[in-house]
């Protein structure tokens, strides 16, 4: 496969998006065909699927990176920024998860957005989506990174508000937007910076040069990209819009968080690996709020009685647990279950949308239950979405998770290590949780007795995801089988990332993978036990025995309202008096003084024009008198 | 000869002009003015511009005047209705002005007061109809022609503004 | 014989006198007679000029301005009658229209 | 042939035949057609110079068109060409020109088409008088414009804005008066000079001078661009007047460039930072005001205050990229925001008047294209990467965050806050339109031929953004030129750096920890 093919990665689904937006814009016969809509936006994406795939079998691991060169895009002065894709083994990894995903969810969504009346609209959006995501991970230059990072910002924003009709989705998608927007900010500077220190955007030049750069300058830059970082993978303190980006369908929510936006933060961090390994202290703050968020977002989704809202939570958790896994070296380990991940959340996402469907739009666990007799498959399928993701042996997500703790426990984080297992423990807690009250125990709302399968269509891509929900880890056993021979991941990875190195004796490893597989078992064997006796009751019995921590948990840690009263209304409230007294008084004085004094002066002068006949020819005589004295003095 | 012209007509022009502003009545005002438009006649034959004098005379004399004093008619103003003189505040200072600018204009013609007038035929044949004529009607036909409709539109406009009430 | 200079002052009299006089009085109508002297105070220096230095253009300038001061007196004088019908009045000094 | 002879008096007179014939024309359906095809024209005619223009040469004047002088005694002369400053300001004007005359009331056409006619006038002018008069010539159809609004408000915020814009060019008219006689003293025997390449070469006043003469060149320029205080005219004529107004206060950006930082190179730099504090502040005041406004016409107005405030930090950078990223901010940002105004003011008369985003709702499904059209000129003004805002704003931060004039990066943090600004107003803004259930369903007839007329800026708003290097190659030598050329002027006039302050810097502290000597 010749690498020269490496843009139609990015234009393919930008021509579909191309096609469907503008046929749907000018041509209102076309919205309607939804068939044709959705087979050019499914095989769009999975063409380029194919594309990445021939590209990865087809370029030999020793050939990379390499480099291809569109055009020159922006440049003045000693800037220049190329359209230039680079093909190495993290970014050919990114781009397989990208496009087999999110072909998965495309096909999910000819039969879940089935009759919508933005059908055109979705998919086109969706094939945006898909285009700029590649585009974020084959840049080759950061400034082209950074488009497809705004653009991944935009294509959420237009997509959770895609029932625009609604204010509250609307407001959520601005959300979604804006506090994306506070991180691109400090990205954005971190950019500038880093553009100062090295002179060039370009990742080649960047990664060569990073040894150079001033400490303090470097770590810096460092954080002021993790923090566009924590935007875009909603960690703490920006974590904020995530939960309320499911007011969009929810094959978005599955995009969103399995294969596009959300990993993007993690991509970024293994991308620029060899320069944050050069700052230890900006990756220990990393590590650190990667440990937070991993057991706070967990707490929250235990109490969460929106479906998607668990699955929300769970996924800012588990993108906490990736950063602590960066944050402490292990970026492989990090991109690894950023893999595996993708595989269990959009898997739980799209089984969640099956429920929903079947429930006629109903997200409340509560009014749930009992939906494993009428939905057998989607029932099989959601429970290896979520044993995976609770780190179940020998399913995906255990190998990954794995991977990073035993990290975080060799890199010397035991603190760290210990809130990532006990963020283990709480994701088994509240995947249990989900998968009894949603499928077992008898039904709690009318509705889930009419409930029914999904068409095929929807279908198969739950089963795709399954099998990759199972088998996924596989590629990346722990180092305690055969030394790291099985651990192909890791060593395709490594040729990309920089991965510090901890010599962690076999004893601890093995010590950490038990107590890992035993907080996975335990936890799963108390959530059934709990929720599976008691159902709802159970909840109400936690809530009772923890009392202020539960309510806690259930407003989000008063986040919102912290960030409300801290930030915006301080910002916006807070300025707007000042503003307008000073638009009155300073702006309007000054331009009031020039129309005053411009009146004063004319009022001023008309004194002068009394209208009395003998008085101006008096000023005249005056006046040519004058002349004559002048004519006089100067003949002198 | 000439010297006795032009002092009869000088001093007759003089009394004229101090009658024009003395006078309280305009009807006297008029026939003063008269009495100086023809010493300035006088004073024209004086300087050997024959064409002139007369047309001061048919002109001014004959056509202005008259027109003043059929307007002094026509507003048969009362005796009270005279406005008076302005002497009260600006009087003293308008003297003094018009005195300041007989003083800078004499100054300014000193150096020629002297002079005398060039005494050869073809200098003195200047005001004669035929050389005046010549003028006219070569090098400043256009003027005389722009005069012509000048004249035609003053008509028109005192036609105009006599004839309707003014608002 | 004369001098030149004798008629220039006479003209510089008749002129000042015409300044005083337009300063001085208040009824439109002599204000306007006094101005007519001032022409002819000009016309005066001109013809003098006219004949010291040999040249017609001089009185053919004075032709221009009696030409002119008749147009002149008669739009004047129209708009001094149409003036006294509004105002009753040829009192220049009550006249303010021109008043800012 | 003339016109190819002398083709830049070509493209001033062709928008002022325009607007002859549209006066002539007492049919409105005639009175279109001339203005639609002149302005269309007059865009062509644009496209024809910028191919004939050859952007790889610096520091000289190309096409020039030189008659003169045209006051006996003064070298003031009939003088216009162009170069890589003025080649896109011509674009600019021409697309702008296009648009606003496409999408405008029939009895606006005369006054547009002058109004056009003039602002090329200005920008192709090379002599400083002719550059004046050009300037000012631009006011008075503005100025009848705003009053043809309409509105009863109309009438006080006209004379407001061109009292308020007269007081800075008064005075610019004398430091004008002051440049020539000075530098014709210096250089051309006494005569009256007026000349920019010989002026920007020739002519170096001390410190001082320099000082009182930048202050008020930078007086009337911010007034005309409307920079944070100055800026009070601007909301209120956006709001009632014609959108293209936003292109007149790019004169003011304009000819800071040409005349304000050649003439005045130690001045420039003694108070660029106080320019980059300016700017930093109307990007924040402006975002934040935004925020807060209900109007929606005067929301995008004190949004482009925000732009205004940004070219204001690239100007005082001082750099080639910040430069560049003016130029082309001030071409894009133009056109977003008049385009912006007038999808507003099509909105406006659709509802019947409303001017409060809480009347609209939902719009998006009934006016599918407007939406569209919305939504990437708004994605455009946020700065989109991939869209032409996001060109001009990055290249100005990166000069900004670089610069040694400004001794600080702080600047940059601010200005590049307004882009989050930016984003939560103009989403809120959008939000309340076209998203939301249908309220106030459009009921009145809308601008005629708005979207044709947009679709130039659409079109541009895609090819520059992701093309830039295209564009930017027009401007990339002279700019070069001028900035260099300021840097070595003002070393042989006195370094930048052993300038004694008479302003001193304004004491913000950098993060790393410098401050400014």
């Amino acid at each position: 496969m010749m690498p020269q093919w490496t843009p139609y990665l990015v234009g393919l689904p930008l021509l579909g998006f191309l096609l469907s937006g503008l046929l749907g814009l000018l041509w209102p016969r076309y919205r309607r065909w939804e068939i044709g809509i959705g087979v050019l936006a499914v095989s769009v994406v999975a063409l380029a699927f194919l594309l990445a795939l021939g590209l990865f079998v087809g370029l030999p691991q020793e050939e990379l990176p390499l480099r291809v060169v569109l055009y020159q895009w922006i440049a003045s002065g000693d800037f220049a920024a190329p359209i230039a894709f680079r093909l190495d083994t993290l970014s050919l990894w990114m781009t397989l998860i990208v496009t087999g995903v999110g072909a998965l969810i495309h096909l999910y969504s000819i039969g879940y957005m089935r009759g919508d009346a933005g059908y055109w609209r979705y998919f086109a959006y969706l094939n945006l989506f898909i285009a700029a995501m590649l585009l974020l991970v084959l840049a080759d230059n950061l400034l082209l990174l950074f488009l497809g990072w705004e653009g991944v910002g935009l294509c959420s924003y237009l997509l959770i508000g895609h029932w625009y009709a609604d204010r509250e989705k609307a407001f959520a998608a601005r959300k979604a937007f804006v506090v994306n927007r506070i991180g691109d900010f400090a990205f954005l500077i971190g950019l500038l910076w880093l553009f100062r220190e090295v002179g060039s955007l370009d990742l080649g030049v960047v990664l060569d040069r990073a040894g150079a750069i001033e400490s303090t300058a470097l770590g810096a830059i460092g954080m002021l990209l993790f923090l566009g970082a924590t935007g875009k993978s909603a960690q703490i303190p920006l974590y904020v819009w995530l939960p309320d980006a499911m007011a969009g369908p929810t094959p978005v929510s599955a995009l969103i968080h399995a294969a596009t936006m959300v990993t993007a933060g993690v991509y970024l961090l293994a991308r620029l690996s060899p320069l944050y390994v050069l700052s230890p202290g900006v990756l220990g703050l990393i590590a650190l709020i990667g440990a937070l968020t991993a057991l706070l977002a967990a707490t929250m989704a235990l109490v969460q009685t929106d479906i998607k809202k668990v699955l929300a939570y769970s996924t800012i958790s588990q993108l906490g647990l990736m950063f602590l896994g960066a944050g402490v070296g292990a970026f492989s380990a990090a991109i690894f279950h950023v893999f595996t991940h993708a595989f269990s959340k959009a898997l739980l996402f799209l089984g969640a949308g099956s429920v929903i469907h079947a429930l006629e739009g109903e997200q409340d666990i509560r009014r749930m239950g009992g939906l494993s007799r009428h939905m057998p498959l989607t029932y099989c399928t959601f429970l290896l979405g979520a044993l995976a993701l609770a780190g179940l042996p020998p399913l995906a997500g255990f190998f990954s998770k794995d991977m990073m703790l035993t990290a975080a426990l060799g890199s010397g984080h035991e603190v760290l290590w210990f809130l990532g297992l006990v963020s283990s423990l709480l994701t088994t807690l509240y995947m249990g949780r989900l998968l009894v009250l949603v499928f077992h125990g008898a039904p709690r709302a009318p509705a889930v007795s009419r409930a029914h399968e999904a068409p095929a269509v929807m279908r198969l891509p739950l089963v795709g995801l399954a099998v990759g929900a199972v088998a996924a880890g596989w590629i990346g056993w722990p180092d305690l089988l055969g030394h790291g021979a099985w651990n192909w991941i890791g060593r395709w990875l490594s040729d990309s990332t920089a991965d510090l190195e901890h010599g962690l004796s076999l004893g601890l490893e093995a010590l950490s993978i038990a107590l890992s597989v035993t907080v996975a078992v335990g936890g799963l064997w108390m959530a059934f036990r709990l929720w599976g006796r008691a159902g709802l009751e159970a909840d109400h019995m936690l809530q009772r025995r923890l009392g202020g921590l539960y309510a806690l948990w259930q407003s989000g840690y008063r986040v919102e309202a912290i960030y409300e009263r801290l930030f915006v209304r301080p910002l916006l409230q807070g300025s707007a008096a000042p503003l307008r007294w000073s638009e009155r008084y300073i702006a309007g004085g000054l331009i009031g003084l020039a129309s005053r004094s411009a009146f004063f002066i004319g009022s001023g002068i008309r004194r002068l024009q009394t209208g009395l006949l003998s008085l101006y020819a008096l000023v005249m005589l005056i006046g040519a008198l004058g002349l004559l004295a002048w004519f006089l003095w100067r003949s002198l | 000869m000439q010297v006795v012209l032009f002092g009869i007509c000088a001093l007759l022009a003089i009394v004229g002009a101090v009658g024009v502003i003395t006078a309280r009545n305009p009807v006297y005002s008029a026939l003063f003015l008269v009495l100086n438009f023809f010493s300035l006649a006088g004073l024209y034959l004086s300087l050997e511009a024959q064409f002139l004098a007369v047309t001061q005379v048919i002109v001014y004399a004959g056509a202005i005047v008259v027109l003043f004093l059929f307007v002094i008619m026509l507003l048969n103003l009362r005796p009270e209705d005279l406005p008076r003189f302005r002497l009260d505040r600006t009087g003293p200072l308008v003297v003094l002005l018009s005195l300041g600018l007989l003083l800078g204009v004499g100054m300014g013609i000193w150096s020629l007061l002297g002079a005398s007038f060039p005494q050869d035929p073809q200098a003195q044949a200047v005001g004669t109809v035929e050389s005046l004529g010549r003028a006219l009607f070569g090098r400043y036909l256009v003027g005389f022609e722009v005069v012509a409709v000048l004249l035609l539109v003053a008509m028109i406009g005192s036609v105009m503004l006599a004839k309707r009430r003014f608002q | 014989m004369v001098p030149a200079g004798g008629y220039l002052l006479v003209s510089a009299l008749l002129f000042s006198l015409g300044v005083m006089g337009v300063l001085l009085r208040r009824s439109a109508i002599v204000m306007f007679m006094c101005v007519e002297m001032m022409l002819n105070a000009v016309n005066l220096s001109l013809v003098a000029f006219s004949r010291l230095l040999g040249d017609p253009t001089g009185q053919v300038l004075v032709f221009f301005v009696m030409c002119v001061a008749a147009a002149e007196v008669s739009v004047g004088l129209a708009l001094v009658i149409a003036l006294f019908r509004n105002r009753e009045s040829i009192d220049v000094d009550q006249i303010r229209l021109l008043r800012g | 042939m003339l016109p190819v002879q002398f083709p830049l008096s070509t493209l001033i007179a062709l928008p002022w035949l325009g607007a002859l014939l549209v006066a002539l024309l007492r049919r409105t359906s005639g009175a279109r057609l001339v203005a639609q095809v002149t302005s269309l024209l007059a865009l062509l005619w644009t496209a024809y110079v910028w191919v004939r223009f050859r952007p790889e040469l610096s520091g000289g004047l190309q096409l020039v068109e030189r008659f003169g002088p045209w006051i006996a005694g003064f070298d003031v002369s009939y003088y216009l060409a162009i170069d890589g400053l003025s080649v896109p300001f011509l674009l600019m004007g021409a697309v702008l020109g296009l648009g606003v005359i496409w999408a405008a009331d029939p009895r606006q056409y005369a006054l547009l088409l002058l109004l056009e006619g003039a602002l090329f006038g200005a920008f192709l002018a090379v002599d400083l008088v002719l550059f004046y008069v050009f300037f000012e010539l631009t006011l008075l159809p503005a100025f009848f414009l705003i009053l043809l609004s309409g509105r009863e408000e109309a009438g006080p915020i006209a004379l407001r804005f061109l009292l308020y814009t007269m007081v800075g060019s008064l005075l610019l008219l004398l430091a004008i008066l002051y440049v020539g006689v000075e530098a014709g003293r210096a250089f051309n025997n006494g005569v009256f000079a007026a000349d920019w390449i010989r002026l920007i070469r020739e002519y170096g006043p001390d410190l001082p001078t320099q000082r009182w003469l930048l202050l008020i060149f930078a007086l009337a320029f911010m007034i005309k661009a409307g920079l944070v205080p100055l800026h009070a005219w601007l909301p209120d004529a956006y709001a009632e007047g014609p959108a293209v107004l936003v292109g007149l206060s790019k004169l003011g950006v304009y000819g800071l460039l040409r005349w304000g930082a050649p003439l005045f190179p130690n001045a420039w730099a003694e108070l660029a930072p106080w320019g980059a504090l300016l700017g930093a502040v109307s990007v924040l005041y402006g975002g934040l005001l935004a925020w807060s406004e209900r109007d929606m016409r005067r929301l995008v107005a004190y949004g482009s205050i925000a732009h205004m405030g940004m070219l204001f930090v690239g100007l005082a950078a001082t750099s080639r990229e910040a430069w560049q990223g003016v130029v082309w901010l001030a071409v894009v940002s133009t056109w977003i925001v008049a385009g912006l105004l007038l999808l507003l003011q099509d909105l406006e008369r659709r509802s019947g008047g409303h001017r409060h985003p809480e009347a609209y709702g939902g719009w998006a499904g009934v006016l599918p294209l407007h939406a569209v059209a919305f939504g990437l000129l708004l994605l455009g003004f946020i700065g989109l990467p991939g869209l032409a805002g996001f060109v001009g704003e990055w290249l100005i931060l990166l000069g900004a965050f670089r610069s040694e004039l400004l001794g600080s990066t702080l600047y940059v943090w601010g200005a590049a806050f307004g882009l989050v600004l930016a984003a939560a107003y103009m989403l809120r803004l959008w939000e309340r339109l076209f998203w939301g259930e249908l309220r106030n369903r459009p009921s009145g007839p809308g601008i005629r031929l708005l979207i044709p007329a947009l679709l130039p800026v659409l079109l541009l708003l895609f090819g520059i953004g992701m093309g830039a290097s295209y564009w930017l190659r027009r401007s990339e030598a002279q700019i070069g030129y001028l900035i260099q050329w300021r840097a070595e002027k003002a070393e042989q006039l006195g370094s930048d750096s052993r300038v004694e302050r008479f302003l001193p810097a304004p004491a913000i502290p950098d993060l790393e920890g410098k401050t400014v000597p």
